[in-house]
């Protein structure tokens, strides 16, 4: 077992409020991500779980038992730090022994553990170097191997992909998911990358200035934000935002950007009371606009073409319409021009409206 | 072409400079070495040595080295030099540690109080200390000098240590802590060997101000302390000065430290480049 | 809600016991051997004592008006000064001029790097004694080389020479300092990135133009730090003290007395360590405000 | 072409330069046609930026010869070469504001005052950084400073631009504005570039045509189209794409008349394209080649080309998700439009006849 529960936790650094009364609870076996930009507490709250930083107010558990007064040592976790943290006077064998050493193993078993361990990773022809002679991909790995040696009851990664080259970092996501539930561990990784977040967690915690402003799957923090915040974080390339005024006229419900309106009348009972007439937001995925060399709808709206990125196996088209720069996603196929006329056609269903003001998700 | 020609020119120019430079370091040393060679008369007689041939004797080195006071001064600064170095980078690194690392009450004032002592004249606490030292009754002992010496080191060693401690990563020390090794014993276990480098710069800057020191020595050593330096002095203003002798002695007393400097002369500039001497 | 943690105490509780248990050598050192005498020190400024009997006899602030009426005093802060001044402008410049010259690519720079560091391994003494050797007026081949050049009288002196000893000490100590301060440009140059001098060549810059726009704007804080460590090893360096007793003891005729000397001879020599105490009060003060601009600039840079 | 309509090509021939052993680029040549963006991408160590750097004239070829326009520039200083050059460290003058630091390119050749302000100003427009110019750069954003380095190199003018990773230092979404605001400014100026990095995206997306190094040596030349979809060997093919290209070694098999890709867990007819690959292979050890948009997941259970795979973990990226999908002891990742999956679920994918690569094992060299 290895549930951790975080509750009402608080950090004061200085005036600055890094952490800011934050609760949530991490199942067994769960992968959770905290994800939100540098800055936002992510790193505090695992290293107050760790144990390294102790919290202003709030109390941690670790399968229901309160952990606030233990060294970090006894808390039954192991934390993998974003510069890896290896020893570099030590050689990787010596990495990987040393939390067993520690806790006075006897040699024989720290062998037997660390050559598995080192299996499992695929590391064991490295087990005689030095870190100072090791790839980025390879330094992870031990850095990996050294937390998962103790068969702790909780793993806390801090951006633990953060140091690697774009390419390895794709292929190492499935990897670690995949070592993750092979290991049955229980999980908190934090990082700046929604990409990461979105591939890898069974469950998200949006974090922003101390605070937790949305925890739910990967599908729910994708497809139903519920702040201005999350929306735009979340999503590459990111969300159209526009400026709009969310009106009823003759009966019909428009959202009017100044560059053109659109009807919303069919999501009128998803619209929260008393928010017509109010300064809104309007949200659209960049894959959720259609784009034609034709007008293809009567809610067509006409664009001119700006820059195109094929970015395979789609390309990114971004466009201009009136003063307003929009992303739209389309297939490889869609030819244009620089300058060249194109319509865009907003997929009605899928649009988010925020309130101006409160930031909240209205639709 | 021209582009070649101009670099030549100018690579034939660095040449000259680097000679000019070098002998401006070295000539002092070379005719040091030359006169502790000489006998007195040969060194008196015009014209001066390069512009005379002369037959090198070993004379001065003998008497100096017979020199019963020469060689009781060469023990003691050894000995003072090492237990002031020792005492120095054990304490020095301990607190330097804590300053580096560790979150107190105070961490930052200390860290003020460090830099503002460092800055201080040495003879601004000389005065005091030679009085302390008297009322202790250490004045004109080993370990009177060894403290006086600590007075002149520990606040500056201190400063360069926290300096050095402070590039070891915080996060290898956290995972030290998650490994369950404590903070004292991850000093002496992983932080010194982490930061060999520096520590060892240190510890040779640290022998060498020791050893080098003239004025607190000549001060707190009165009569049955005399250190090297004091006694390098005493040859230059003695009544009767026989130059070829005070050569050979003065050769010999920075032959340790130059060496050290020579030998280590790698780790030395590596230490100075990466800003471990500020 | 109840925690078991204090909100006044913001830290982890064995991190202050560890750092109590790591720090006291250093504090009781300090305190008995650092803090108690700077105290004492102050006190015996206002006291008459002699090393002999210890017994302070108080007389105000009898020692700081002497200070002000002693015609030795001001004449060893004037020399104080004028030596410092020559020590910086001559010592600093001729210090980037070496570290220039030893960041050029070489043969053999490596062994004349490692020469640099002689001068600075090298005891202050036995610098003064070699320097002796070279410069003196009866043996020293440097004045008999511009004497058969016709460049010098006979037997020219400038240790011997009233007007001249100083400048002659200010060049015993460049010696030493300089190669210190041409590492410290050095260190400051391997942070100079490549990026900007080479963007400079791109976009068209002499060697002149890159050095006066590009290096020495980015050499600016080292600069500074070298000014400053030129004053103190002028000022209240040991150095300075070890050259002026080693080859003149303050003369000819007081010529060469600065303050640091003097306070010097004042406590021990001539037995007034209450009036030594005050003059060294002084370099004190003075070598404070040194070091405030010193903490200052080095503040800016981090 | 440049304002008095002097065709402004580069063309290296035969460059080489050694640093001791090692042989950082060996005997490279390339033209890079005016007013194109031409990118130069490889992994770091593959002589990309000792390549620029020699084109720049801050680092002297052992042998060959540059060529910009017509001039031959070989024994040509930096200044003289008309070049612009961005690095990827931002090269900023201390105690210079931004006015200044743009100002410098102009003012090291002696402009007019007017001339210099006037083009400060336009280029500070163009970026978009009017409002910034009177800062001291400490105090500017990442982003800023990556412009006024363009902003430097363009202000006057100069025949050739030279970009070595100048989006490197930015974070994933500034690169992505950054990428596209740089496609605009091309698409604007149309003069020579040459633009270095080791991301392929970037190259993808903003070259006309793109030079791909390994080891000190061009593996291929030619445009992002062709690269992609007829890389010439095995490093091309894994180099360009994320996630990259699945390989998967197999042998050629023949059963009577039909030929077969065996790959032990299972096999892949290939009898339609036999002849080809019998010509140009040197053995039957052969690795097949398809990229993770081409792996299509099927219901109909009666397609051709089909193979049954396990759904191993799922990568969703919202719009799409990626597959990672075991068959036997082989990986592979499909990029598709998200789906309902599930862990250890059984799908049937086609691996397009149309899309499929094979590469021969020993020399790597692509055969289809």
């Amino acid at each position: 077992m290895g549930t951790v529960q975080v509750e009402n936790i608080s950090k004061k650094f200085g005036d600055r409020l890094a952490v800011d009364n934050v609760s949530f609870e991490v199942r067994d076996r769960e992968l959770m991500c905290l994800l939100g930009p540098s800055g936002a507490g992510k790193s505090t709250i695992l290293r107050i779980i760790a144990g390294l930083e102790p919290p202003d107010e709030g109390t941690v558990r670790i399968d229901g038992k309160a952990v606030n007064d233990l060294p970090p040592k006894d808390r039954d976790l192991a934390m993998m730090f974003q510069s890896y943290a290896l020893y570099p006077n030590k050689t990787v064998y010596d990495n990987l022994a040393f939390p067993l050493k520690s806790y006075k193993v006897a040699e024989a078993e720290i062998k037997k553990t660390v050559s598995e361990v080192a299996k499992t990773l695929g590391i064991t022809p490295l087990l005689g170097r030095l870190p100072g002679q090791l790839s980025g991909g390879e330094r992870q790995r031990v850095a990996m191997g050294r937390a998962i040696v103790r068969k702790p009851k909780v793993f806390l990664l801090d951006e633990p992909l953060t140091n690697l080259d774009a390419k390895l970092r794709v292929n190492m996501r499935a990897e670690l998911k995949r070592l993750q539930r092979e290991l049955g561990a229980t999980t908190i990784f934090a990082t700046p990358d929604q990409l990461e977040a979105l591939t890898m967690s069974d469950r998200i915690a949006i974090m922003s200035q101390g605070r937790i402003l949305q925890d739910g799957s990967p599908d729910v923090i994708y497809e139903h934000p519920n702040d201005f915040f999350t929306a735009t974080f979340v999503g590459s390339p990111t969300m159209n935002i526009l400026d709009c005024d969310l009106e009823e006229k003759n009966g019909r419900i428009t959202l009017n950007t100044g560059a053109f309106s659109l009807d919303v009348s069919k999501l009128a009972e998803l619209i929260r009371e008393g928010t017509l007439g109010s300064e809104a937001v309007l949200g659209v995925r960049p894959e959720h606009i259609m784009l034609t060399r034709e007008r293809s709808a009567p809610d067509s709206i006409a664009a001119e073409v700006y820059v195109t990125e094929r970015t395979r196996p789609e390309q990114i088209v971004h466009l201009k319409v009136g003063s307003i720069m929009m992303q739209a996603i389309a297939p490889l196929a869609f030819q244009s021009q620089l300058g060249e006329k194109a319509w865009m056609t907003i997929d009605v269903a899928k649009i988010h409206v925020f309130d101006k003001r409160t930031q909240k998700a209205i639709v | 072409m021209a582009y070649r020609k101009r670099t030549l020119s100018r690579r034939i120019g660095v040449y000259v400079c680097v000679l000019l430079v070098l002998g401006f370091i070295l000539s002092p040393y070379l005719l040091g070495i030359v006169t502790s060679f000489e006998s007195e008369a040969e060194l008196v007689g015009r014209p001066p040595f390069p512009f005379k041939a002369i037959t090198p004797v070993l004379d001065n080195y003998i008497y100096i080295l017979s020199y019963m006071p020469f060689s009781l001064a060469f023990i003691d600064s050894a000995l003072v030099a090492v237990t002031t170095t020792c005492f120095v980078m054990i304490a020095g690194s301990m607190g330097a540690f804590a300053i580096a690392h560790l979150r107190f009450r105070g961490r930052n004032f200390l860290f003020n109080f460090v830099v503002v002592v460092y800055m201080l004249p040495a003879l601004a606490m000389l005065i005091p200390i030679v009085v302390l030292l008297k009322e202790l009754a250490l004045l004109d002992t080993i370990i009177g000098m060894v403290f006086a010496h600590s007075v002149l080191l520990l606040p500056l060693m201190t400063w360069f240590l926290v300096g050095i401690y402070e590039s070891v990563p915080a996060d290898i020390l956290e995972a030290l802590q998650m490994d369950g090794t404590s903070r004292i014993r991850s000093l002496f276990r992983e932080v010194i060997p982490l930061s060999r480098f520096g520590f060892f710069l240190i510890l040779v800057f640290s022998f060498v101000t020791s050893w080098n020191d003239l004025m607190f020595a000549n001060t707190v050593g009165i009569v049955s302390v005399k250190l090297l330096q004091p006694r390098i002095l005493e040859f230059m203003s003695g009544a009767r000065v026989m130059h070829t002798q005070m050569a050979a002695a003065g050769i010999l007393s920075s032959l340790p430290v130059v060496a050290l400097a020579i030998v280590l002369q790698r780790q030395i500039i590596a230490g100075i480049m990466k800003g471990a001497i500020k | 809600m109840a925690t078991e943690h204090d909100p006044f105490m913001p830290r982890l509780k064995t991190e202050s016991r560890d750092a109590a248990i790591l720090l006291s050598p250093f504090f009781v050192f300090v305190a008995v051997f650092i803090i108690y005498p700077l105290i004492a020190s102050f006190y015996f400024t206002l006291n008459d004592l002699t090393l002999s009997d210890l017994k302070p006899i108080f007389i105000g602030i009898d020692n700081y008006l002497e200070l002000f009426s002693d015609k030795l005093f001001q004449q060893a802060l004037l020399q104080t000064l004028a030596y410092l001044t020559f020590h910086t402008a001559v010592g600093v410049p001729f210090g980037l001029a070496m570290a220039l010259l030893f960041n050029q690519e070489f043969r053999g720079r490596g062994f004349a790097r490692a020469c640099l560091l002689i001068p600075w391994a090298t005891p202050p003494i036995v610098a003064a004694m070699l320097m002796y050797v070279l410069l003196n007026s009866g043996f020293g081949p440097v004045p008999y080389a511009f004497e058969i050049a016709g460049l010098l009288p006979a037997q020219f002196t400038i240790f011997g020479n009233p007007d001249l000893a100083l400048l002659g000490l200010a060049i015993v100590s460049l010696w030493k300092s300089c190669p210190l301060f041409a590492f410290l440009f050095l260190s400051g140059l391997q942070n100079l990135p490549s990026e900007v001098v080479e963007s400079a060549r791109v976009y068209g810059a002499s060697g002149v133009a890159i050095f006066r726009r590009v290096t020495l704007p980015f050499l600016k804080p080292v600069l500074a730090v070298n000014c400053i460590l030129s004053g103190i090893l002028a000022l209240s360096g040991t150095q300075a003290f070890d050259i002026v007793i080693g080859i003149t003891n303050g003369g000819p005729g007081y010529r060469t007395y600065m303050l640091y000397f003097l306070a010097w001879n004042q406590a021990f020599p001539w037995n007034r360590l209450g009036y030594g105490s005050t003059i060294a009060y002084v370099v004190t003060i003075i070598a404070v405000v040194f070091a405030l601009v010193l903490l200052r600039i080095w503040y800016k840079r981090k | 072409m440049t304002e008095d309509g002097v065709v402004a090509r580069v063309k290296i021939e035969k460059l080489t330069k050694r640093f001791g052993e090692v042989v950082a680029v060996d005997a490279i040549s390339a033209e890079i046609a005016d007013g194109e963006l031409t990118c130069m991408l490889g992994p770091s160590g593959c002589g990309k930026t000792t390549t620029l750097r020699i084109i720049a004239g801050l680092e002297q070829q052992d042998e060959g010869d540059i060529y910009i326009g017509d001039t031959l520039v070989n024994d040509l200083p930096p200044r003289d070469r008309d070049i612009g050059m961005v690095f990827q460290f931002y090269a900023m003058y201390p105690d210079k504001n931004v006015f200044e630091q743009l100002a410098f390119p102009l003012r090291m050749r002696k402009f007019p005052k007017e001339e210099i302000n006037k083009r400060v100003k336009d280029v500070a427009e163009m970026l978009e950084i009017g409002n910034l110019l009177k800062e001291p750069v400490s105090r500017l954003t990442v982003g800023d400073r990556q412009k006024i380095e363009i902003g430097r190199a363009i202000v006057r003018q100069p025949q050739v631009y030279l970009f070595d990773e100048p989006l490197t230092n930015l974070d994933a979404k500034l690169r992505a504005q950054m990428r596209a605001e740089l496609k605009r400014i091309q698409n604007e100026l149309k003069t020579t570039t040459i633009y270095v990095t080791h991301d392929q995206l970037e190259a993808m997306i903003l070259a006309s045509r793109i030079a791909i190094m390994d080891k000190g040596k061009i593996v291929q030349y030619d445009t992002p189209d062709r690269l992609y979809e007829r890389p010439s060997d095995l490093f091309v093919a894994g180099f360009i794409g994320t996630p990259p290209m699945n390989f998967v070694d197999c042998t050629l098999t023949r059963d009577k008349d039909e030929y077969r890709l065996d790959a032990g867990d299972f096999k892949y007819d290939v009898t339609d394209m036999a002849e080809l690959i019998r010509k140009s292979s040197a053995g039957s050890e052969l690795i097949l080649g398809i990229r993770p948009e081409d792996l299509r997941i099927t219901e109909r259970a009666t397609e051709r080309d089909t193979v049954e795979m396990k759904v191993d973990i799922l990568e969703p990226l919202g719009s799409r998700m990626i597959v990672n999908l075991t068959v036997g002891s082989h990986y592979l990742k499909a990029n598709t439009r998200a789906m309902p999956l599930k862990p250890n679920e059984k799908v049937k994918i086609v691996l397009d006849r149309n899309k499929i690569h094979i590469f021969d094992k020993k020399t790597s060299t692509a055969i289809v």
